[in-house]
C-alpha cells in the first residue's frame, strides 16, 4: 500500500529542477538546525542535569564573538537563500518571447481556455512538449489562482486586469491543474488536467480541434436544433436566456430553487418538464437521446448532448448568437 | 509620602505617576489612532496616484470655501480647548467651564455645517451608487465617472470617520463640562482636562489633513 | 522597605492556611465580585476561562476538518460546511484564543507582579477589555450560530465582498473588529505600565525578559490592530454598500486589500509567538538555574522582531500579482526578520550549557518549543524564499508551517508557562506524572498530525481543499490519526487543572526556586500583591549566590 | 503636573498662525504651480499640525517619551506608505 504513496511531486517543467535544487538547499540549512538544536538541547539536558538540590552553577556571562557568529551565520546562508530564490523567481516573472499564447478566464468554478488557433477547452490544456507557453489570465469574479504542481508554477487570477505566468513542459503525460486561491464553494473541484504532448500528437491535437472544440461543436447544434429560437439573448422571449447559467442558483416555479450544475442542463434538455423555472411554461420540448449514430427516432448523441452543455456552459453575457427568424420553433408533442 | 489624595487610585504611589500614566495612556492611544486613519489615508493615496485627475474632478464639487471655515471652526475650538487646560491649571474654574462649553459648541457648530455638506452632496447626486449622476462625466468615458464615484466613497468614509470622532469628542467633552462646573478639577488634579485635551487636538489635526486632501486637489 | 532578592531555593509549602493575608480568591465572592472585579489577576482568569472555552471551540471544528480529509471524496459534510469549517476554525484559534492567550491571561497576571506594581496603570480599562473581548467573541460566535461565514480567515477580497457571498461576512467582521480594541486597550495597559510603573531600582536592563516580549507584543498591538480594523471596516462598507475600495468596477484593487490585512496580520502571528519566547526564556533560566546567556541579545532581538516584523508583509502575496520588485524586497526583509528568532534559539540553547537542569513539566514543554518552533521557522524561511514559495504557496506546506510555530511553538509555550505560574495563579501544584504524560502524548499527536502535511503540501495539495486526488489519502490519514491523539492530549492537561483547583498540593510562595518579584509574594498572591512596594538591586535571573558551593 | 510654560497670548498668537495658514493654503489651491499643489498643501497641512501638536498639546514641554510615542506612530504609518508603494510604483516595471 505505501509502495505508491508518492512522497515528492513529479517534476516536468524547465523551472522544477531548478526549484527544487533550492528547496534542497534550504531543506539542507533547515536539517542541520533542527538536528544541532535538538542534539544540543538534549546533550545539555542530559549531561547538565541536576544532581543535587543544592547544586549552583557558575552564572552565564555570555559571549560577544558567539552572539555574533550566530549572528552572521544565518545571514549569509539566509543571503544565499535570497539570491538563490529571487533569480529564480525572476526567470518565472519574464516568458521568452516565442512562448505560445494561451488565454486562460477562470471563473467560479471552472477554468475556460482559448488557443491562439480558436480551440477552447474547459479544465484542460493541452499543451506541446518541449515549447514555452505562456497564460495570459483573468478571472470573471474573484481571485483564483492556477496551479500545476509539477511545473512548480502558481500565479492568481485576478479580475479587472490581466496576469501572466510561464513554463515549459519537459515531460509528455498528464498532470494536475489546480486553483490554488481559495474562491468558495467548489474551490477544491475547480480543477482538471494540463495534457503534454508531443509534438506530432500536438499537431494532431490542434488539428482534430480547430474550429471543433466542444463548445464551438455545441454552438452549431444550438442553432441546428433551434434552441436559438426559443433561447435568444433577449431576456423577454418566452424561454430564458441562457447566459451565465452554469453555476448559477436557478428559481423554480413551484417555489423551490435548484443548483445549475451539468446535472441540471442535462435535465432540462432531455426532461424539461422535470423542473420548470419560475416565470416560463413548461412549453420547451424534450430533446432526446440517439440510441446510436443512425437512430432517426432521437435528436442527438451523448457527444452531442456534452457539446451542447459545454457550449451553454461558456455563454458569457451578450453571447447567445442572433435569432434565426425564419425558423418555426420545433413544438411539443401533445 | 503624605496622606493619600482623594483622586489617587490605589494603585498608584502619588498623584504625579497617576498623571504621568494617564496622558502617555492618551498619547500612545493617538498614537495607534494615527495607524487607524493611516490605514484609509494609505488606500487613498494608492488611488489618488492612480486616479488622479479623477479624483481633482471629484474635488472639485466640494465647497471649498464650506470646508475652510469649518477648519476654522474647528481651530477655534481647539483654541478653547487649550485655553481650558490652561484655565484647570490655573484653578479658574469659571473660565474651564465658559471654555469646556465654547469648545462645545464650535464642535455642534463644525458637526452642523458638515452635515448641511452631506444634504447638498445627497441634492447634487453625489452619492456614490445610491444616487450618483455618472453623466456628469459622460465626456471622459464610463470608467473615468466610477473613479470619480470612488473620490466620493473616500470624502464620505473619511468625514464620516472623523464625524464619529467628533461625537466620542462632544460625548468626553459633555463629561468634562459636568465635572468642571462640578468643581471637580483643582491645579494638583485636572488630569482628564489635559487628557481629553489632547484627544480633541488629535481630532482637529485629522481635519487639518482632510481639508486639503479632500477639498483642494488639483492637477 | 524589603530588599527583592528571592531566594533562589525551593520554598517548604506553607501548612497553615489560616494565618495567612486574604489571597486575591479568597478576598472576597461571588459573581459579582469576578465580573466587576478590576484586580488584574481576577481578569486573568476570566480571560482563561474564555480564551480555553474558545481553543475547544476551535479544535472541534479542527476534528471534523480533520474526519472529513480522511477520505479523498467530500462525505462528510458539504462544500460550504466545510469552507466555514476552516474559516471559523482560523478565526477562533487566531483571533480568540492565540493572540490574547499568552498576554491576557499570563501577561495580566504576571506584568504588574513582575514590575512590582499593585495592578495594571489602568485597571478599569483592564475590565472593559474583557468586556470588549466577550462582546467580540459573542458576536463572532452569534455569526458562527447563525450559519457561520465562509471567506477564509484572511477574507480576501472581492470573495468576501461579492453578493454570492451569502455568508455572515459583517457580523464576524464586526465582531473580530470589536475585539481589536480589546487587544489595543491591552497593549496600551502593558505599555503604560511597564513604563511608570516599574518598581525602584527596576531598569531596563533588570527587567525579565517576559517583560521585554510583552513590550514587543503591545507594541504591535498598538500600532497594527487599528490598520486590520480600519480594514475590516472598509469590507463592512464595501459590502453594506454595494460598492467600494477594492472593487474593480470603480478602479479599486483587490490587491490593496491583501497589503492593508497582511500589514497586521503578518505582525500578528509575532504577537503570538513573542510572549511564548517571553515564557520560554523564564522556563530555560528557572529550570537550569543559569541566567539567560546574552541577556541584551535575547531582550533587544524581542524588540528587533516586533519592529522588523512590520516590513515582511508582502511574503504573503509572492503570487497575488504585487510587482516583482515589491516581492524581492519583502523576501529579502523577511529573511532578516529570522535572525532575532535565530538569536533567541541559539541563546536559549548556550544557556543550558553547564547549567543544572530538571526535567519537570514546564521545561518539558520549553525543550518542546525550541524545536518544534526552529522547525517551523526554518521552513517559514522556505517560503521566504521566492521560488520555493511559488510552488508551496497556498498548499498544506504553509499549513505545517503556521501550525508547527502556532501549535508547536506558541501553544506549546502558553502550556509551559500555564503550568509554570499556575502554581502563582492558583496555589495548588498541577500533578506532575500526568502532565509529564501528556506533554508526551501531546508532542507525538503534534508531529503526526501536522509532519505528513509538508510533505503533501510539497506534493502540491491545496489548502482550504474538500476534496483532494486519491493519492494524497495516505499522508491524510495519517494526519487525521494524529489529530485525534492530539486531541486527547490536550484533554488530559484541561482535566487534570480542573482538578488540581481542589484536590492538588499547595504549592507554597516559590515551588520552582525561581527568581523574579512575582515568587516574592505568596501563592496565590494579596489582593494588592505587594504590601509595600519593592526595591530591585539586581539584574534578574540570578540563581548561583552561593557560588562557593558550585558543582563543576 | 507638567508645568504649563505656555500662556493664554501664546496660544492666541498660535490661533493667528493658524488661521492664516488655512487662509493660504486655500489660496495657494488657485496658484499655477504645476505638479506642486498637493505638495504645498500637504506641507502647510503639516506645518499647521506642527504648532498644534507644539503648543496646544505641550509637546514643548513634554518628556523624550512623548515624542517618541508620535514619532513610532508617523514612522510606522510611514512603513505602510513606503512598503506599500514599493509594490505600486514598480508595478509594469517588467514589461513582458
Ligand atoms: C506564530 C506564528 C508565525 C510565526 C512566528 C511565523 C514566522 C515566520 N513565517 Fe510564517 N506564517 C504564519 C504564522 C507564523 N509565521 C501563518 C499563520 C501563515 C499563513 C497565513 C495564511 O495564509 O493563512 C504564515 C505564512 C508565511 C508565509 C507565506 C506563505 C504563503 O502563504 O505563501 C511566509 C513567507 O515568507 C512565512 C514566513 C515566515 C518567516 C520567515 C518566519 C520567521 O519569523 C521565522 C524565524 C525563525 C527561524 C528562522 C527559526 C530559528 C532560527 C534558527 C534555528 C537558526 C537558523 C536560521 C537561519 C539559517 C536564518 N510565513
Ligand atoms: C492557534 C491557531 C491554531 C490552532 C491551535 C490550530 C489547531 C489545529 N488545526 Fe488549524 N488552522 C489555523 C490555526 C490553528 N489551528 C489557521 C489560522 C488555519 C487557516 C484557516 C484558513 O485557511 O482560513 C488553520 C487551518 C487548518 C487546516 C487546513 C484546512 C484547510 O485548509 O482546508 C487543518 C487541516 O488539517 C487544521 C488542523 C488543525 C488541527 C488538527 C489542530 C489541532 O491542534 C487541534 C487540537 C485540538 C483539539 C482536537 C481540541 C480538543 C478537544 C476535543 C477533542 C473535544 C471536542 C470538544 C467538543 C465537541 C466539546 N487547521
Ligand atoms: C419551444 C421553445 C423551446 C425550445 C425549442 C427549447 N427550449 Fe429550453 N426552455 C424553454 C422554456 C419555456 C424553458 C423554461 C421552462 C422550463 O424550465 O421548462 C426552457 C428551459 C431550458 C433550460 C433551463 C434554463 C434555466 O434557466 O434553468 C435549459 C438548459 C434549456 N431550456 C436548454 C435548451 C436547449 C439546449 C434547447 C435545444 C436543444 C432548448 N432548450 C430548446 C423553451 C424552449
Ligand atoms: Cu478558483 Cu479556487
Ligand atoms: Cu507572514
Amino acid at each position: 500500500m505505501f509502495a505508491d504513496v508518492p512522497l515528492f511531486p513529479e517534476q516536468a517543467s524547465t523551472i522544477a529542477p531548478r526549484v527544487d535544487a533550492v528547496f534542497f538547499y534550504v531543506l539542507g540549512v533547515t536539517i542541520f538546525f533542527t538536528t544541532l538544536i535538538a542534539f544540543l538541547v538534549l546533550y545539555f539536558a542530559v549531561k547538565y542535569r541536576r544532581r543535587s538540590e543544592e547544586e549552583f552553577p557558575v552564572p552565564n556571562v555570555g559571549s560577544m564573538k558567539l552572539e555574533f557568529v550566530w549572528l552572521i551565520v544565518p545571514f549569509v546562508l539566509a543571503a544565499i537563500m535570497f539570491v538563490w530564490g529571487a533569480s529564480i523567481y525572476i526567470a518565472m516573472a519574464r516568458p521568452p518571447d516565442d512562448a505560445l499564447e494561451v488565454y486562460v478566464v477562470g471563473r467560479q468554478w471552472m477554468w475556460k481556455l482559448q488557443h491562439p488557433g480558436g480551440q477552447r477547452e474547459i479544465n484542460e490544456l493541452h499543451i506541446p512538449v518541449g515549447q514555452p507557453v505562456k497564460l495570459l489570465m483573468t478571472s470573471e469574479d474573484v481571485i483564483h489562482d492556477f496551479y500545476v504542481p509539477a511545473f512548480r508554477t502558481k500565479a492568481d487570477v485576478l479580475p479587472g486586469r490581466y496576469t501572466h505566468t510561464w513554463f515549459e513542459a519537459t515531460k509528455p503525460g498528464r498532470y494536475h491543474l489546480f486553483c490554488a486561491e481559495y474562491c468558495g464553494t467548489e474551490h477544491s473541484r475547480m480543477g482538471g488536467w494540463v495534457h503534454v504532448l508531443s509534438q506530432d500528437d500536438y499537431r494532431r491535437w490542434l488539428e482534430e480541434n480547430a474550429d471543433r472544440s466542444m463548445a464551438l461543436l455545441g454552438r452549431n447544434l444550438f442553432s441546428k436544433l433551434q434552441c436559438v429560437t426559443c433561447h435568444s439573448g433577449n431576456a423577454e422571449a418566452r424561454a430564458p436566456v441562457l447566459e451565465g447559467l452554469h453555476g448559477r442558483t436557478v428559481p423554480l416555479r413551484d417555489g423551490k430553487s435548484v443548483f445549475a450544475d451539468d446535472n441540471y442542463i442535462r435535465e432540462s434538455i432531455l426532461k424539461p418538464d422535470a423542473k420548470v423555472v419560475a416565470g416560463y411554461e413548461p412549453i420547451m420540448p424534450p430533446f432526446v437521446l440517439k440510441r446510436s449514430a443512425d437512430d432517426t427516432e432521437g435528436n442527438l448523441t451523448e457527444e452531442e448532448l456534452m457539446q451542447v452543455i459545454a457550449y451553454i456552459k461558456s455563454l458569457r453575457p451578450g453571447e447567445t448568437p442572433p435569432r434565426v427568424e425564419e425558423s418555426i420553433p420545433p413544438e411539443k408533442k401533445k | 509620602m503624605s496622606a493619600r489624595p482623594g483622586a489617587l487610585a490605589h494603585h498608584f504611589d502619588s498623584l504625579e505617576q497617576q498623571h504621568e500614566a494617564a496622558t502617555l495612556g492618551m498619547w500612545v492611544f493617538l498614537a495607534s489612532e494615527i495607524l487607524f486613519f493611516g490605514g484609509v489615508l494609505t488606500a487613498y493615496a494608492v488611488y489618488r496616484s492612480l486616479h488622479g485627475d479623477a479624483f481633482a474632478a471629484g474635488s472639485k464639487e466640494l465647497f471649498t470655501t464650506v470646508g475652510a471655515i469649518n477648519t476654522a471652526v474647528l481651530l477655534s475650538s481647539s483654541l478653547t480647548m487649550a485655553l481650558a487646560v490652561y484655565f484647570a491649571h490655573t484653578g479658574r474654574r469659571d473660565w474651564l467651564t465658559l471654555c469646556v462649553g465654547l469648545t462645545m459648541l464650535f464642535g455642534v457648530a463644525f458637526l452642523a455645517v458638515k452635515g448641511t455638506e452631506y444634504y447638498r452632496e445627497y441634492r447634487e447626486s453625489l452619492i456614490p451608487r445610491y444616487a450618483f449622476d455618472l453623466d456628469k462625466w459622460k465626456d471622459e468615458g464610463a470608467a473615468f465617472g466610477h473613479r470619480v464615484e470612488m473620490f466620493f466613497l473616500f470624502y464620505f468614509v473619511l468625514t464620516g470617520l472623523h464625524a464619529v470622532h467628533m461625537f466620542v469628542g462632544m460625548g468626553l467633552l459633555t463629561y468634562l463640562f459636568v465635572r468642571s462646573r462640578r468643581g471637580d478639577f483643582l491645579p494638583e488634579y485636572y488630569t482628564p482636562v489635559e487628557v481629553i485635551g489632547l484627544y480633541w487636538h488629535f481630532v482637529d489635526i485629522v481635519w487639518i489633513f482632510l481639508f486639503p486632501l479632500l477639498y483642494l486637489i488639483r492637477h | 522597605m524589603t530588599t527583592a532578592i528571592a531566594e533562589p531555593r525551593p520554598s517548604p509549602p506553607h501548612h497553615r492556611p489560616d494565618d495567612r493575608v486574604p489571597d486575591y480568591i479568597n478576598v472576597s465572592y461571588g459573581v459579582k465580585s469576578w465580573l466587576l472585579t478590576t484586580d488584574h489577576k481576577r481578569i486573568a482568569l476570566l480571560y482563561l476561562i474564555s480564551i480555553t472555552l474558545m481553543f475547544f471551540i476551535g479544535g472541534a471544528f479542527a476534528v471534523v476538518i480533520r474526519l472529513e480529509l480522511a477520505t479523498p471524496k467530500g462525505d462528510l459534510v458539504s462544500a460550504d460546511t466545510y469552507n466555514k469549517l476552516f474559516t471559523m476554525h482560523g478565526i477562533v484559534m487566531l483571533f480568540f484564543f492565540l493572540i490574547p492567550s499568552i498576554p491576557a491571561v499570563l501577561g495580566n497576571f504576571l506584568v504588574p507582579l513582575m514590575v512590582g506594581a499593585k495592578d495594571l496603570a489602568f485597571p478599569r480599562l483592564n475590565l472593559a477589555s474583557w468586556y470588549v473581548y466577550m462582546t467580540g467573541a459573542l458576536f463572532t460566535l452569534w455569526a458562527m450560530l447563525a450559519g457561520g461565514v465562509d471567506t477564509g480567515w484572511t477574507f480576501y477580497t472581492p470573495l468576501s465582498t461579492s453578493p454570492t457571498t451569502h455568508t455572515h461576512v459583517i457580523p464576524t467582521a464586526v465582531g473580530i473588529l470589536i475585539l481589536g480594541f480589546s487587544s489595543i486597550l491591552t497593549g496600551l495597559n502593558f505599555v503604560v505600565t511597564i513604563h511608570r510603573m516599574r518598581a525602584p531600582g527596576l531598569t531596563w536592563m533588570r527587567l525579565p525578559l517576559f517583560i521585554w516580549s510583552i513590550y514587543g507584543t503591545s507594541l504591535i498591538m498598538l500600532l497594527g490592530t487599528p490598520v486590520i480594523t480600519i480594514t475590516l471596516v472598509l469590507v463592512a462598507v464595501e459590502r453594506l454598500w454595494g460598492i467600494g475600495f477594492f472593487d474593480p468596477r470603480v478602479g479599486g484593487d483587490p490587491v490593496l486589500f491583501q497589503h492593508l490585512f497582511w500589514f497586521y496580520s503578518h505582525p500578528a502571528v509575532y504577537i503570538m509567538i513573542l510572549p511564548a519566547m517571553g515564557v520560554v526564556s523564564e522556563l530555560v533560566t528557572t529550570f537550569a538555574r543559569k541566567t539567560i546567556f546574552g541577556y541584551k541579545f535575547v531582550a533587544y532581538s524581542s524588540m528587533a522582531i516586533a519592529v522588523f516584523g512590520f516590513l515582511v508583509w508582502g511574503h504573503h502575496m509572492f503570487v497575488a500579482d504585487e510587482s516583482a520588485y515589491a516581492a524581492l524586497v519583502f523576501s529579502a526583509l523577511s529573511f532578516l526578520v529570522a535572525i532575532p528568532s535565530a538569536i533567541k534559539v541559539f541563546n536559549w540553547t548556550a544557556t543550558l550549557y553547564k547549567g543544572s537542569i530538571v526535567f519537570h513539566t514546564p521545561m518539558l514543554y520549553a525543550f518542546g518549543f525550541v524545536g518544534l518552533f526552529t522547525i517551523g521557522g526554518l521552513t517559514g524561511l522556505m517560503l521566504a524564499t521566492l521560488a520555493i514559495d511559488v510552488h508551496v504557496t497556498d498548499t498544506y506546506f504553509v499549513v505545517a508551517h503556521f501550525h508547527y510555530i502556532m501549535v508547536g511553538g506558541a501553544i506549546m509555550g502558553y502550556l509551559g508557562g500555564l503550568h509554570f505560574w499556575w502554581p502563582k495563579m492558583t496555589g495548588r501544584m498541577y500533578p506532575e506524572f500526568w502532565a509529564k504524560i501528556a506533554a508526551a502524548i501531546i508532542f507525538f499527536g503534534f508531529n503526526l498530525t501536522f509532519f505528513p502535511q509538508f510533505l503533501l503540501g510539497y506534493l502540491g495539495m491545496n489548502r482550504r481543499y474538500w476534496e483532494y486526488a486519491e493519492e494524497y489519502q495516505v499522508l491524510n490519514v495519517m494526519s487525521s490519526a494524529g489529530a485525534t491523539i492530539l486531541g486527547v492530549g490536550y484533554l488530559i492537561p484541561f482535566v487534570y487543572l480542573t482538578w488540581s483547583l481542589w484536590r492538588a498540593k499547595e504549592a507554597g510562595p516559590n515551588p520552582w526556586g525561581a527568581t523574579g518579584l512575582e515568587w516574592l509574594t505568596p501563592s496565590p498572591p494579596p489582593q494588592d500583591n505587594f504590601p509595600e512596594t519593592p526595591v530591585v538591586t539586581m539584574p534578574p535571573y540570578v540563581y548561583s549566590r552561593k557560588e562557593a558551593e558550585v558543582v563543576g | 503636573m507638567t508645568r504649563l510654560a505656555v500662556r493664554p497670548p501664546t496660544y492666541f498668537r498660535v490661533y493667528a498662525a493658524l488661521l492664516f495658514l488655512t487662509f493660504s493654503t486655500a489660496a495657494v489651491a488657485y496658484l499655477p504651480l504645476g505638479g506642486w499643489h498637493t505638495v504645498a498643501a500637504v506641507g502647510i497641512a503639516a506645518v499647521k499640525a506642527i504648532l498644534v501638536l507644539l503648543f496646544f498639546m505641550h509637546l514643548l514641554q513634554s518628556t523624550r517619551l512623548t515624542w517618541l510615542v508620535i514619532a513610532a506612530g508617523l514612522f510606522w504609518l510611514g512603513i505602510l506608505l513606503a512598503l506599500t508603494f514599493a509594490d505600486y510604483l514598480t508595478r509594469g516595471w517588467l514589461s513582458y
